[in-house]
């Protein structure tokens, strides 16, 4: 598989997986107005999929649905963030949060991207992830600064949560060749975008990113547990009917 | 008395009557149960739908479903405004609603178990609450009736997704279609029933049609839901669950068989297959949201603080 | 679907639903003994699975495992109590009792079936199944009657737990024709047995089954939405591999 | 001193200690460190396995697996039976546990992620254990040498079960042998590394063979393993990835490479890829069972009370 083509899976696997995670919330939300958000971002993770799909169909020779629903948890390449699960709200959250601290100044990067298609694809995305972290940033900083409880909770997602943001800012080989092509941004500002939103922000909601180890492996298909139930929901109707239109 | 005649003597002539308005207890109680009712109904909606959000079978499908739930959501929201004009409170409603005291419609406590489900709730459920909101759109409430002008708007959008749905599914596979017919033949009786008992068993629906917020009768909003939906079935190549059903050319309108009525006001009594889990899903969500709305407040109230200690 | 076929999906879709219930709790039970317990009932259960559909794989052209992996929900007839989910331990625990309660009453019924197959796979799993409502009933009466905590606990297990009782011993036209054969038992022996097992076994755990309103469907393949994820979980891996042996 | 002479005497003299019998606070110490990471690492290594029999792709694999972890917690409480014959409770032990105190065999701290990983467990790290245990059935301390009997006969039949997991998938379609050359690409190292370090960095090694509860060294069992798997991994036709493994005609045995030995101990350390999964997994299954475990306390001391009075 072309660089191109593993970075595009990646972008678009990152925002399937999520937008699945944030799904699950539809009706469950703890106010109405974080179930039309939730169900609101899920439809934009999803929108970006596609797009992103579409930019490989051609070269991997699957449509974007077969991309969705027709590989194996091995192939799949979102970071383990995105994967990890609705233990509270706390935590779909935090994941959220975290993931737009990356996801943003990714984009910003792309939207100069040498590649009009990418650039195009960016300028769309970067303006419905700008509203996204607008509000993530905004209930994180309300709830970490909250009660005790709402404290206690959003401090508990973070500690768990914040290992994998070190799999959401990882590059390899397939990315160097990229950057050096001008398709997708270098690391280092996106790194430094991220480390200034999420120290500022953190401060604000007077929570603590721990230290120790950090987590990598979903970029290359070495997910978590979680991953294969989340497929198996996810592609039963597709899988118990191969062939069928929908 | 005077006033009730001039209130009255509005509702005739055409005039919208607005929250500032003096109204009658029973309109204002009246409205209140039957807007809350419905934003209810937009709230439990989500559920066996929103079932169906991480199953949904294509991207696009997935996409079209979260848009839709999120838009019932939105519903929920201007319904549980328009309610607030009335001077009752969200929360107030919302503790109808998790206590079990407050109705929604019984048709969501029917369950959602295949995605044709998806599709019949569209095609079906929402073509049925188009034809009892259509005339809702000009009731004599103005907050209300803004609030269906809207809500009417996108649920034609869902029922023509719904629609789709099964279209999609009858042109498919010999299993694609037989889950569409399964599903019709589970949901076709529960739409029927969705217009309420018939008019002859209908409480409060003289004084409401009087006040301007019931504008038809069940029965005749029931028979041109099957006049509408006859020929769509047919041409999906699908077979309605009624023997009964025939063309009658004297009234240029289908005559079909009669819905368990029996079912119907067990499944309102809260026998239905999933009022439980409704009610429980709603609950949990409230439950383990509490330290989320209060974290919230908590908030609130040290910027509050602070900025009067700034002034 | 012959009668026979379709009693036979019955109990072999109970065992199996049941089974796979059972399993989730490995490694998660509140005691290591609990842990051996489940895992030596679901292992019982899978066995009892394997039985009944043996029995019906030649009428219906299916071996056993595509019976299992390869039909959907609509098709799956065990009853609604067996799909319901780990809520607690107590819901796991109710559970199975309840289930045992109509087992062993049932199994008993058909050690004495006309049919010589039926009658011995029945001698077989009726030793297990004995062994499995003595541990259950000893639990229920032990935590019914324990610390304020456990008692309400069983007790909102067995509210939730009771009406799916109905479809349990529910019987239709496919059952009156095999009892007419002297294939399985009647229905009256089977639910006086449950009533009186379950009177005084409640009694003694200071519990009560509640009143009100009943609910059956799961033998007619009309089940909770639970049904679907359990299928999209269990039936994931050979539906991702259509033809391959395992 | 003259007991510790005795003791080491009677070791020498392959005469088993029993609970009973004086022995130096260090070989108890010892022991119970070894046996109960041995149990720890029993309860723990039903979760990786566990998180496969809702997913076992056929009902004899199901059956088979749920055998198999009913004996992982089988075996996990025999050997906190034969520590508390060192005099430390299953409490003790399970507190260890849970605060992260205790050790567990690394190995599973690894996901799994597939089918395949299922059989390689068998194969692999089961191989591994069975090679680290046969000679401890011979060890010195009556109680875990008898476990160890017990223990050895039922891995072996996992070890075969493992096998033949492995042996259907590369009998089988082009994807399930893909699937066991990926799982044997992530489980070869670690399984390797379960030996424990080279015995030139192995702390109380010597000790512990001298009291008879070590009876080979890590880098000898690990030749024997190597040996014995490489012959069975050509016979699948998988390729281990060891770009340094070869035959060595004079020592008659494979060399091998080296392995990451800063993973080896960075996993000890608690960085693993499972470590916090693994502990949150025990420790909510621990908390979520507390009512469980007190209700039955609470029944007990009715009963007891009840008795007294009755007496």
């Amino acid at each position: 598989m072309s660089p191109f083509a593993t970075f595009c899976l990646r972008m678009g696997d990152n925002a399937l997986i999520l937008g699945q995670r944030t799904g699950e919330w539809c009706g469950h939300a703890p106010v109405l107005e974080e179930d039309i958000a939730f169900a609101n971002m899920g439809l934009d993770l999803i929108g970006q999929t596609q797009l992103w799909y579409g930019m490989v169909s051609d070269e991997l020779g699957k449509s974007p649905d077969d991309l969705a629903f027709f590989r194996g948890e091995r192939e799949f390449l979102n970071t383990l963030l995105v994967e990890q699960p609705n233990t509270d709200f706390a935590h779909a959250l935090m994941r959220q949060y975290l993931f737009d601290a990356w996801h943003l100044p990714m984009l910003d990067g792309l939207t100069g991207s040498t590649n009009a298609d990418v650039a195009a694809l960016a300028e769309k995305s970067v303006k419905e992830v700008r509203y996204h972290i607008d509000r993530s940033r905004d209930l994180i900083v309300r709830l970490g600064d909250g009660s005790p409880e709402s404290h206690d909770r959003m401090q508990a997602a973070l500690d768990w949560l914040w290992p994998f943001t070190a799999d959401l800012l990882a590059r390899d080989a397939a990315d160097d060749t990229l950057v050096a092509e001008g398709m997708i941004p270098a690391a280092a500002p996106v790194q430094q975008a991220f480390d200034w939103e999420t120290a500022e922000t953190f401060a604000r909601a007077t929570l603590t990113a721990p230290d120790g180890p950090r987590r990598t492996g979903g970029r290359t298909g070495n997910h978590s547990e979680h991953m294969g139930y989340l497929l198996a929901v996810m592609q039963s109707v597709p899988r118990a009917h191969p062939g069928a239109h929908w | 008395s005077d006033q009730d005649k001039a209130f009255q003597d509005k509702i005739d002539r055409n005039v919208r009557i607005e929250p500032r308005d003096w109204m009658p207890e029973g309109y204002r109680k009246t409205l209140i149960r039957q807007i809350s009712q419905h934003a209810h109904s937009e709230i439990v909606g989500q559920l066996p739908e929103g079932n169906w959000i991480t199953r949904a079978p294509s991207l696009q499908r997935k996409a079209i479903l979260l848009a839709k739930v999120q838009d019932e959501a939105g519903h929920g929201l201007y319904l549980y405004c328009a309610a607030e004009t009335l001077g009752v409170s969200r929360d107030e409603l919302t503790e109808q609603l998790l206590s079990g005291k407050a109705k929604y419609s019984s048709i969501f406590n029917y369950p959602t178990l295949t995605w044709a489900d998806v599709g019949m709730i569209g095609w079906l459920v929402d073509g049925a609450a188009i034809m009892n909101q259509v005339p809702l759109q000009r009731c004599s409430y103005g907050p209300y009736s803004r609030a269906m002008i809207r809500v009417c708007k996108e649920e034609s959008f869902h029922q023509r997704q719904g629609f789709d749905i099964v279209r999609a599914l009858v042109e498919g596979t010999e299993d694609q279609k037989a889950m569409a017919q399964d599903a019709l033949n589970r949901w076709w009786w529960p739409a029927i029933m969705m217009f309420g008992p018939p008019d002859a068993d209908s409480t409060h629906s003289e004084q409401s049609m009087k006040w301007g917020i019931k504008l038809n009768s069940n029965d005749e909003l029931r028979q041109k839901f099957v006049d509408q939906t006859v020929p769509q079935a047919e041409w999906l190549g699908l077979t309605l669950p009624d023997p009964d059903l025939k063309w009658n050319e004297d009234r240029q309108s289908y005559d079909f068989g009669t819905p368990d009525w029996d079912e119907f006001f067990n499944v309102i009594k809260g026998n239905g297959i999933c009022n439980r889990e409704r009610l429980d899903a709603r609950n949990k969500a409230w439950d383990d949201g509490a330290w989320f709305r209060e974290g919230l407040m908590a908030h609130a109230e040290k910027t509050t603080k602070q900025n009067i200690a700034a002034e």
